[in-house]
């Protein structure tokens, strides 16, 4: 279903996942550029916004939207990296007016800009705070592909190697 | 029709008020449902399902005892890190005792040293912190560890809620002030 | 004006943020953080043209614990308790969201007795939950004898659960693979008691309170939300099913009890206040529905599956999301592990969060006193907001 | 004892009834306090005050004990003339309008022959403190009760007035003595029979102006905090507490003497009968607050602008109509 959804949008990364298994029924990675046109058609596609979130990976912040649809649950988890050095993601705010709060709370936790939030001010935490509690070190950061257990995509880009280990990457490499 | 409803409604909207009336009024007369806390106390068959702080267990043979065997594991199993066991420490052996021993390991006899006992000598939950879940009790191996059902926990400093569990339960909660000092110092 | 004489300046970070976008005409008014109708630490600043409400923000963090990052330094059970003081009306949903993300990771099979009690348990918690919340609500509109009702039902209730929890408020009682306690005879008796006296109770809540007249005044019509507006702010729960969208996570996520149970969605299609009113009301029974019937089919059996994981237990790599319908909506937990016994990534979906962020735009054009009505057909519970 | 009787008798009356108002009053909000807490416990079945004294009794003595010995306080960039003149404006108009209530057929402090004009007139005033307080205190909350309380006393007057002119039209006089002295002792011989209308007005517009629940805007905690009265601690606030419960015993004692035939009643007349039916309609008061909601403010504007106003002015006219036609 989702697969068909984004027909038009250059999905970096589609897998169609068990629900019994990890609760989702969809996971993509996504560009930045494509998160706008995306998110869009699964608003009109009746979706609902779930909640956003980051997860603070070695390769960078991971965000990670999740929808779900009323009348025929599947929740979609979309997935967009943004770098360390410069945090930055297009808001949705002007599609899911429910997600400005979503994303301001991700800027207090991650240090996420969320470009196009009307009111980008910090929600939970103090206003004159300057650290960002969910930040790890570098010590503790894990590779995507260490979270994100092996599966089948049905769509993948060539370039897409985020969920490579990196030992089979540097094998490939070689080859 | 819609004109006889119009009329109608207001009425109907009306008795509604008669009818909030007559419940108040009804309650009014019912007896009360309040414990007058102090001079009265809710039902025990009510107060033995509470988890109030936690208590070890008697030992079945000695009551003064517990089972406790000072394995460290609800220490490393409470989520706010509020229990402080210590072992007791291997006895002091005295100069001339470990020459008998020698001496006797000479002759090739078998020497059983005295080891450390395997029990607590201090055993404190700090109440302030505990969050009553449960972590503790259940991780225990040899299940020597229990909630009471103690309502009345109060205090009115932080020492009074530092519970010394090795005085058995229904008695003083209090630690004793050198366990306090002993607690202070680690 | 006396302010800038005396040198200070009038509100602080967000009073100022929010003047930014005010008329000249207009006063601008804090509700909270101390104040009857938020129920807690919620601060609401509203633009008033008279009476009439232009412009609201809620302003959070006030009881901001950062609970997610409490799921990243403490083991995967040790956070349990945390869970059941996310919220405090429905702790129990919250404890389930969490053990059952961490048994979808682990691949864990739930023993039969063990989910039937999960069930039981979590709709008593649900019953209280509504309780509270009408009488709270009823006492945001005036009323103040309700929450006295509520509250006397609501205590026969906590005893109930506090035979399988231990405690009244905070419940933690789940465990990963199971729950802690098994339901005794003394507990299975007293609910099916309960059940038919608390079923006399709701035709007097109905006479009391649904049917009165100012009630219905105060509510009908007011703050309305239509389906699409619940879908862009991601509102779940009786707020949603009281906007006609029939979403319930425990029919739409396949949970294996409550499929098996007779039971309905109750759902309205006003969109107003007292449609969510109503939906909660209707829950009640529901509740109390299944509650009879899972008591009526609970197996025997063990309670906590055969080697269920200990403290210092490893959860195997991956992520899982695991959500339950709780009182107030959708609660959702998203685990990432990395294999570690400390979850990698906790992420807490909490469903008053998503309801909050829609009250923007429900209360604009408002009377005030329809503002605070609007505020507390939310059903909100502010530590479960902050987290 | 020649510069004692130098006084005008009338002017003894007159300070030995203020004395007894004020006595009077000062015991009947005492009351109040406990009965309206004692029913509110009742009817939530819970016991209400119950530590005090036996049953809780010295309650209200504790409570004004309290309230006395607080701090006064003065809001920074209150208007502290106009901040304190309410409470003190609170209270003194409604000891006025005891003096010509008429408890019992000699037991009035004076009768006065426009007695109810000068009960209306000076309930006016009442507003006034409300209003005052609310906007010199500064506060944002205050000061949207004031504007409540100013709309809304002042249109809940209209049908008020119309309501009372009813009887006084029936009756002829303004004198409640004799409004009194014009019904008769069962009561189908009291105005309530002949006026039922008239008197459910009377009775909703009371609840209003006596800003009681369900017309307790002013002071709508659930949304105003406090209202007017946010700002006030200790005595400002007693006062304020003591001029409701006086003007509630003030309408009822209105209320009883327009419509249940005052002090008379089956068997002996007397101030005994005056007492009851007034203790039965301040019962009804505390009855209605614990049971109803609160209505919203364009609600209870529409109630008065489109039901009571309306329905009053027609049964003042139909009055007025049967009068002239029998």
């Amino acid at each position: 279903m989702i697969d068909s959804l984004f027909g038009t949008i250059k999905v970096q990364y589609l897998v169609k996942c068990d629900p019994a298994k990890t609760g989702l029924a969809w996971s993509v990675f996504l560009a930045q550029s494509d998160l706008l046109p995306a998110v869009k058609l699964l608003y009109r596609a009746n979706y609902f916004l779930e909640d956003l979130t980051a997860i603070d990976a070695k390769e960078g912040y991971l965000a990670v939207y999740h929808f779900d649809h009323i009348d025929s649950p599947g929740r979609v988890a979309l997935r967009v990296l943004t770098s360390h050095e410069a945090p930055e993601l297009p808001s949705i705010a002007s599609v899911y007016q429910g997600a400005e709060w979503h994303e301001r709370e991700t800027t207090d936790f991650y240090g996420i800009t969320f470009t196009g939030n009307p009111n980008p001010v910090p929600l939970l935490l103090a206003p004159d705070m300057t650290e960002h509690p969910l930040q790890k070190t570098e010590a503790q950061r894990a590779f995507l592909w260490d979270l994100f257990p092996p599966a089948e995509p049905l769509r993948a880009a060539a370039d897409f190697t985020l969920l490579t280990p990196a030992a089979k990457l540097a094998e490939t490499g070689e080859a | 029709m819609s004109m006889i409803r119009k009329v109608l409604e207001p009425i109907g909207d009306l008795w509604s008020l008669v009818v909030g009336l007559r419940i108040t009024g009804r309650n009014f007369t019912r007896p009360q449902v309040t414990v007058h806390y102090p001079r009265e106390q809710v039902p025990t068959d009510l107060t033995d399902s509470y988890r109030g702080p936690i208590a070890l267990v008697p030992h079945p043979r000695d009551a003064t005892k517990s089972k406790c065997t000072a394995c460290m594991i609800c220490v490393g199993a409470c989520p706010s890190q509020c229990i402080t066991v210590v072992k007791a420490p291997a006895p002091v052996i005295t100069p001339e005792q470990e020459k008998t021993f020698q001496e006797a390991e000479a002759r090739g006899e078998e020497v059983e040293r005295p080891v450390a006992p395997r029990e607590p000598v201090i055993w404190i939950n700090d109440f302030s912190l505990c969050s009553l879940c449960g972590m503790c009790v259940e991780a225990c191996p040899p299940r020597c560890l229990t909630f009471s059902h103690e309502l009345n926990a109060v205090g009115t400093s932080r020492d009074a809620f530092l519970h010394n569990l090795l005085i058995p339960y229904p008695g003083s909660l209090k630690p004793t002030p050198e366990q306090v000092q002993k607690l202070q110092e680690r | 004006m006396h302010y800038e004489q005396l040198g200070v300046t009038e509100g602080d970070f967000y009073n100022r943020n929010f003047e930014k976008g005010a008329r000249e005409d207009t006063m601008i008014l804090n509700l909270g953080p101390q104040h009857p109708a938020t129920h807690g630490v919620l601060r609401v600043i509203v633009e008033l043209d008279g009476e009439y409400v232009i412009r609201a923000e809620p302003v959070l963090g006030y009881l901001h614990r950062m609970h997610e990052k409490m799921g990243e330094v403490k083991t995967l059970s040790q956070f349990i308790p945390n869970t059941g003081r996310i919220d405090y009306g429905h702790a129990l949903g919250w404890n389930w969201a969490f053990v059952g993300a961490v048994e979808r990771l682990a691949g864990f099979e739930v023993p039969e007795r063990a989910q039937y009690i999960r069930v039981i348990t979590t709709e008593i918690n649900r019953i209280t939950s509504h309780l509270l919340w009408w009488g709270a609500f009823t006492l945001d509109l005036g009323a103040i004898t309700p929450i006295m009702y509520a509250f006397d039902d609501r205590e026969h209730l906590l005893d109930i659960l506090q035979m399988p929890t231990g405690s009244r408020l905070t419940h933690s009682s789940f465990r990963i693979g199971g729950v802690c306690t098994d339901l005794s005879e003394k507990f299975i008796e007293t609910v099916r008691d309960f059940i038919p006296k608390m079923r006399e109770r709701l035709p007097m809540y109905r006479d009391l309170v649904t049917d009165n007249v100012i009630l219905r005044k105060r509510l009908e019509g007011v703050g309305v939300m239509d389906a699409d507006m619940c879908r862009r702010y991601g509102v779940t729960g009786p707020v949603a099913r009281g906007s006609g969208l029939a979403y319930d996570v425990r029919q739409a996520e396949h949970f294996p009890i409550y499929e098996g149970l007779d039971w309905q969605v109750a759902v309205r299609t006003e969109g107003d206040s007292m449609a969510r009113y109503l939906v909660r009301m209707d829950e009640m029974e529901q509740s109390l529905n299944i509650i009879e019937q899972a008591l009526a089919a609970l197996p025997a059996g063990p309670v906590l599956m055969k080697n269920a994981p200990k403290v210092l237990w490893k959860a195997p790599k991956g992520e899982s999301y695991f959500a339950v319908e709780g009182a107030r909506g959708k609660i959702g937990v998203h685990l990432v592990s990395n294999g570690g016994e400390f979850a990698y990534k906790v992420k807490l979906r909490s469903p008053c969060f998503s309801n909050l962020s829609a009250y923007a735009e429900a209360a604009r054009g408002t009377i005030l006193a329809d503002a605070v009505a609007i505020l507390g057909s939310l059903d909100l519970v502010i530590p479960e907001i902050d987290r | 004892m020649t510069f004692l009787a130098a006084i005008p008798s009338e002017l003894i009356h007159i300070v030995i009834g203020m004395v007894a108002i004020m006595a009077f009053v000062g015991i009947h909000v005492l009351v109040l306090v406990y009965a309206e807490r004692k029913g509110a416990g009742h009817i939530q079945r819970r016991p209400g005050p119950f530590e005090v004294g036996p049953h809780g009794i010295l309650q209200p003595l504790a409570d004004a004990g309290k309230l006395i010995g607080k701090q006064l306080f003065t809001p920074t960039n209150a208007d502290p003339i106009l901040f304190w003149m309410a409470p003190v404006l609170a209270v003194f108009p409604v000891l006025l309008l005891f003096v010509p209530m008429p408890f019992g057929p000699v037991v009035t402090v004076q009768e006065v022959n426009l007695g109810l004009l000068l009960i209306l007139a000076f309930a006016g005033i009442g507003v006034l403190s409300t209003m005052l307080a609310g906007w010199a205190s500064n506060n944002k909350f205050g000061l949207l009760g004031a504007a409540r309380t100013v709309s809304q006393s002042v249109a809940y007057e209209i049908p008020l007035l119309l309501a009372v002119l009813c009887i006084a039209f029936q009756k002829g006089s303004l004198n409640l003595s004799t409004i009194v002295e014009g019904q008769g002792s069962w009561p189908w011989q009291w105005n309530i029979v002949t006026q039922p209308l008239a008197f459910l007005i009377f009775l909703v517009c009371a609840f209003a102006e006596t800003n009681r629940a369900p017309f307790d805007l002013p002071e709508a905690e659930s949304e105003l905090t406090a209202g007017f009265h946010t700002e006030y601690s200790g005595m400002g606030f007693g006062m304020f507490f003591m001029a409701e419960y006086a003007n509630m015993v003030v309408v009822s004692g209105v209320c009883t003497a327009l419509f249940l035939g005052g002090w008379k009643g089956p068997g002996i007349d007397g101030v005994w009968w005056f007492m009851i039916k007034v203790y039965a309609l301040l019962a009804l008061f505390i009855w209605v607050r614990w049971t109803y909601p609160r209505v919203r403010f364009d609600q209870l504007l529409n109630i008065n602008w489109k039901w009571l106003i309306p329905l009053a002015t027609l049964n003042l006219l139909g009055t007025v109509f049967l009068m002239k036609v029998f």
